[in-house]
């Protein structure tokens, strides 16, 4: 009988330069796309988006002028003062309240939740800290994973509909919504380091993942009803619903899109809310990398 | 001359006011070394801080010579560590997440999956490499935390308690692997241990720690040397007792070995000759089912040691 | 069968006496009492800004914030983590191999909890009514104490309720938060402050009738709901509380009863 | 054996989702100390769940003390002491709140409680640290909470799931002690553990498990008889051993001869009894110095009856 046990062999090959975030970064995007969840959400938000380009081809097939009967209609509707009904930032700015805000919370519940409790479960910190990386490269390729992942359902779909949009309108549509693209990439992409950044330092603190969950709902929804009562009180004075991380991202991202003069008294200061959003960053930064000198995120 | 693979000096770790270990200086030249000790010793603090997983207090840990504390994480590549707690990478197979881990020790994307694959083979988890290690048995647990810490080609492997929680065949064939690292591929060990039988086999020097502080740095050959010419005698379960008996009566001291069929049979004047103990058995009726000259186990001379210095 | 041969009583006590320890000592509060904060963060916005009349701007607003956050997301923070920690980490194990019948550690869990979570419910109503009374003037004591203590009742009344809601939760589900989230915030708050007949389900509008009879408000604040139109009486609310909170009690027994302790 | 057995089970099966734990079991256990051994896996933990009514089987059933364990038939808990394989979770717990705490829900007012769980510190040896928190405990330190709070009131059945795990050998030492001398009163002990030669030490009663089913059951060497078609070898060390050698060849004794690398001498032999006998002459006129019987112990057993069969 042959028999040829498997060996165990030295390593001769090249270490390589990568940085060590990287293995990080890759990894958590795969565990994440692992996730059901994550993938249904995903699913959803693509779905809608291609509903709604869907529907732009109908009107086209129905109502070929149907952007001119829009502003027309518009022109009817709405009171004399008001801008005309057209597709244009606003609309994007729009989307995001119908589009972005009804995923934002559940995929960070559910890609922060599941990753984090599994890796607790696992006890994972174990084997990556015991490797050679440091905490602050973990952090990084861990973030960007995130923020990939909440680009991936809020930037991509817009992106999407923006494309067909300008592909398929008028040309001289193009210089309406021209300030879309960069301006809603730099608006998503800060606001999904926010969040991103955001759970992992309440995980870092509460070391549960119930816990996590409970102060990340909490935060979410229960800081709008806030803001808007203090708004009332205080004799409508819109700066508190800055408290308020959903109106801090649209407000930052009118301003992001170049239309936040267009913003009314309902609205909170422009330069507050990127300074909420700014400062829950820098919070968060300090917090995991508090957490992190300390070593105890390893438990 | 090669500086000592491990070396450390004043060596604290507090977590908050307790101290964990107190100023322990020691140096490790290569081999294969023991940390003994009861629970809460300090033995995983030590393994700890020498990862740089806790912060020590005070004091400097040198692996092959380079401080830690400033080069720790290009160190920690020549490292491996098996913990004693679980530990893997969640959600993916188990051959993904030892690429991955590979991958963050520095190997290319397709050395680090060659060689997750290649680890997986040899620690006998071929069959199983596509599962989650969620779905694992305690034993093969074991095996993936080995060849976790295999998998980078480390120089120096540390492993907690690499036989906790195994079946006795899981045991010997953990025991099997960690002794082919060592004496065929020249990796030094540090391993930390309640199995004092593994200890015996695998190692050739141990640290004894007691309450943060190092006790007993000794080779095991010296700890076991031979006691007082005594004898190991194991005889049929029910005759074990009239055995003792007659043993005593005979005046010989009978000490419980490691079963309850086993008797260490001493004689404080001399040593006794293994045909008077044969003669023994047939008085009392009985056969002798295994003998051998009394070597102090690892785990008296553990006993002592810790004990010794209670008193 | 000799099962009355044990004590219950010593087992619901204990467990209460455990619970009430869990979430009262050490940094267990934390989370209940940065709930409260709120309401009296509210309470000082108002004092500095607001020229209204502060005894209004309690019933107004902070009534209505209370019944619609605070009584969900305290019982929530109450109940939930004890719960999933017990069972989802086999703790559980330890509580039900001993010589009582399972609802009774359940029960004693529920009471301790309960009654760690009554003095921060009592200081979410009660801070911000010191802070208001104490701004204006002109409105008698009695009446102030009759609004506030009012707000303590149906605060009381409503922790009760929905605690027995997320016991029944953290017993059932291990995914008990996205299902309190789903039963207290969204039927609760949400079907029970928009308008239309779905409202009338919804668990809240019976708080918002004991609010309306015990602290003779009738919520103003625009900002997101609206107000009651026909809130139901005293006696019907108290009702509908208490069988509601029964029922939710006999299915905690019947899950604990069937869930595998792992 | 008359007496009805402390544990009775008939066809009791479990499975998680697809995963066998426990199938068509049918076991009975009589007072003593029992050793429940088997690998990792082999549904060890999953038997003393359902003896607890932790979870419930998916066909047949468990009785004990000849009532049905149910989740509701908490009066069987009163007589039944089980220390989980799980960890204690009670972690901001001081030892004595948490051990009060159980005690409490045994039916004892606050002070009894007290100092019932006084009780069982004292006997696993950590009354000193009875004010210790959970957290601040040591792995062999909680094992032995774990144990504690098995023993409150006194159970005539003590489960015992891996209680040696993580423990240092001087509380292994004493906790097989404290087994021992509980069973000494009559009480029953299944204590699960694959640490073999320490369930040896306190007992030669076993059951054993693989893959969830009944692999063996009952005394040790009548076990042991089961593997007897298995020929044995006996190991020797002593002097003139080729000599005998020769001369147990002629005497067909032994149907293999081997000379080892230390220059002992390895016998195989179908026959085991009469060699030893043989070996015994020898041994008394001086020319053996060692004497080794392989398979002779548990774990050796154990692998022989495991490689049968798998």
């Amino acid at each position: 009988m042959a028999f040829r046990a498997a060996e165990y062999e030295a390593f001769e090959g090249e270490r390589s330069r990568m940085p060590v975030w990287w293995p990080v970064l890759t990894s958590t995007l795969r565990r994440g796309w692992g996730s059901k969840w994550v993938r249904r959400i995903t699913f959803l938000s693509m779905a809608s988006a291609l509903g709604i380009t869907v529907m732009i081809y109908f009107l086209y097939q129905v109502v070929p002028n149907w952007r001119e009967m829009l502003v027309e209609m518009g022109n009817m509707v709405l009171p004399e003062n008001q801008e005309d009904a057209r597709i244009d930032a606003h609309t994007y700015l729009g989307l995001l309240r119908f589009f972005v805000f009804p995923i934002l919370l559940p995929l960070s519940l559910v890609f922060g939740y599941d990753l984090i409790s599994a890796d607790l479960r696992a006890n994972a910190f174990e084997s990556y800290f015991s490797r050679s990386i440091t905490p602050a490269a973990y952090i990084l390729g861990r973030t960007l994973a995130y923020v990939g992942f909440m680009l991936l359902v809020t930037l991509m779909p817009m992106l999407w509909i923006w494309a067909y949009d300008v592909l398929t309108g008028p040309d001289e549509h193009f210089a309406e919504v021209a300030s879309v693209p960069l301006g809603m990439t730099a608006a998503m992409f800060i606001t999904s380091l926010a969040l991103a950044l955001m759970i992992q330092a309440v995980t870092a603190i509460t070391k549960s993942g119930i816990w996590t969950n409970l102060t990340f709902v909490a935060i979410f929804i229960f800081t709008a009803p806030v803001g808007g009562i203090l708004f009332e009180l205080s004799g409508e004075n819109a700066n508190f619903f800055a408290l308020s991380i959903l109106h801090c991202i649209h407000v930052f991202t009118a301003t992001c899109l170049g239309v936040s003069d267009d913003l009314d008294d309902q609205y909170a200061d422009p330069n507050l809310t990127a300074g909420v959003l700014f400062l829950i960053i820098f919070l968060s930064l300090l917090v995991l990398l508090q957490r992190l000198r300390k070593r105890s995120l390893v438990g | 001359m090669p500086p000592p693979v491990l070396e450390l000096a004043e060596l604290t770790v507090r977590y908050g006011r307790f101290t964990a270990l107190d100023r322990v200086s020691a140096s490790f030249d290569g081999g294969a070394l023991a940390l003994l000790g009861p629970n809460g010793a300090g033995k995983s603090s030590m393994l700890r801080s020498i990862l740089g997983l806790v912060r020590p207090a005070s004091g400097v840990v040198r692996l092959f010579g380079e401080d830690t504390e400033k080069k720790g994480a290009l160190m920690r590549r020549r490292v491996g560590y098996m913990p004693e707690r679980d530990s893997w990478v969640p959600g993916v197979s188990a051959v993904r997440g030892l690429a991955h881990l590979a991958e963050i020790c520095g190997l290319l994307p397709s050395d680090a999956m060659l060689r997750a694959h290649d680890t997986l083979h040899f620690v006998g988890l071929g069959e199983e490499r596509y599962r989650e290690v969620s779905s694992f048995s305690t034993g093969m647990r074991q095996r993936y935390k080995l060849a976790a810490a295999l998998v980078h080609d480390p120089d120096l492997l540390f492993l907690d308690e690499p036989t906790n929680g195994l079946d006795p065949r899981g045991r010997v064939r953990m025991l099997g692997l960690i002794d082919r690292v060592r004496k065929e591929h020249g990796k030094h060990l540090i391993i930390a241990s309640h199995l004092l039988p593994d200890v015996e086999m695998l190692c050739d020097s141990v640290w004894v720690l007691d309450e943060g502080v190092m006790k007993k740095s000794e080779t095991i050959a010296n700890l076991t040397a031979a006691a007082r010419g005594g004898q190991r005698v194991r005889l049929p379960r029910d005759d074990s007792a009239r055995f003792a008996e007659a043993a005593r009566a005979d005046g010989l001291e009978a000490l419980p070995g490691e079963g309850a069929d086993e008797w260490v049979l001493i004689d404080e004047s001399a040593a006794i000759p293994p045909d008077r103990v044969f003669r023994l058995a047939r008085a009392c009726g009985t056969r002798v089912l295994g003998l051998k000259a009394a070597a102090r186990s690892l785990e008296d001379a553990f006993l002592e040691a810790l004990e010794g210095d209670a008193d | 069968m000799s099962q009355a041969s044990t004590p219950v009583r010593p087992a619901v006590r204990a467990m209460s006496a455990f619970a009430f320890r869990r979430r009262l000592s050490g940094l267990g509060a934390l989370p209940n009492l940065a709930v409260a904060a709120i309401p009296t963060l509210v309470a000082v916005v108002a004092v500095i800004f607001s020229t209204d009349d502060p005894f209004g701007l309690y019933g107004d607003y902070i009534v209505p914030l209370c019944i619609y956050f605070v009584i969900p997301f305290m019982s929530m923070f109450t109940m939930l983590p004890i719960l999933g920690e017990l069972y989802e980490q086999g703790a559980m194990a330890y509580v039900v191999t001993r010589p009582v019948p399972r609802w009774a550690p359940l029960l004693g869990l529920f009471q301790g909890s309960f009654l760690a979570m009554l003095p921060t419910l009592v200081l979410s109503a009660l801070l911000p009514g010191l802070i208001l009374a104490f701004s204006g003037e002109g409105i008698a004591t009695g009446l102030w104490l009759k609004r506030v203590g009012g707000l303590v009742a149906v605060l009381t009344v409503g922790g009760f309720s929905y605690g027995a809601v997320c016991l029944f939760l953290g017993v059932w589900s291990r995914r008990s938060i996205l299902w309190a989230l789903g039963l207290l915030i969204g039927w609760g708050a949400v079907i029970g402050g928009l308008p239309g007949d779905l409202r009338t389900t919804s668990p809240h509008r019976y708080l918002m009738g004991l609010a309306d009879s015990w602290c003779k408000v009738n919520s103003r604040w625009s900002g997101m709901f609206t107000p009651e139109p026909d809130p139901p009486g005293v006696l019907a609310s108290l009702t509908v509380l208490g069988l509601g909170s029964l029922a939710f009690f006999a299915l905690a027994w019947l899950a604990c009863r069937r869930r595998d302790i792992l | 054996m008359s007496a009805p057995p402390v544990i009775h089970c008939r066809g009791l099966s479990r499975w998680y989702g697809e995963v066998q734990g426990i199938s068509g079991l049918d076991l009975d256990i009589h007072p003593g100390i029992v050793g429940l051994l088997g690998p990792n896996g082999s549904g060890k933990t999953t038997l003393m769940r359902l003896l607890t009514g932790l979870i419930k089987p998916s066909r047949g059933y468990a009785e004990v003390f000849g009532q049905r364990v149910r989740p509701d038939q908490h009066s069987i808990f009163a007589r039944m002491g089980y220390s989980p394989g799980d960890d204690i979770h009670f972690e901001t717990e001081r030892a004595v709140d948490f051990l009060a705490l159980l005690a409490s829900l045994g039916g004892d007012s606050a002070d009894e409680a007290v100092r019932r769980a006084d009780q069982v510190l004292d006997q696993v040896g950590l009354l000193d640290r009875r004010t210790t928190k959970i957290n601040a405990m040591s792995k062999g330190m909680r094992q032995r909470v774990k144990v504690a709070q098995a023993l409150l009131f006194d159970p005539e059945l003590l489960l015992l799931d891996e209680p040696l795990n993580g423990m240092d050998p001087i509380s292994r030492r004493s906790t097989l002690d404290l087994v021992r001398d509980y069973s000494a009163r009559g009480r029953t002990v299944v204590l699960a553990s694959h640490v073999l030669h320490e369930v040896e030490a306190v007992t030669s009663q076993v059951v054993m498990l693989h893959h969830g089913r009944l692999l063996a059951e009952g005394r040790l060497d009548e076990i042991r008889e089961l593997v007897d078609r298995k020929p044995r070898r006996v190991v020797i060390s002593g002097d003139d051993l080729r000599s005998f050698a020769a001369k147990l060849l002629a005497e067909d004794l032994v149907t293999g001869l081997t000379f080892t690398e230390e220059g002992r001498l390895a016998l195989d032999t179908r026959s085991l009894p009469p060699l030893l006998d043989r070996l015994a002459a020898l041994g008394e006129s001086g020319q053996l110095h060692g004497l080794d019987i392989e398979d002779e112990k548990l774990e050796a057993v154990f692998d022989l009856l495991v490689g049968e069969t798998a």
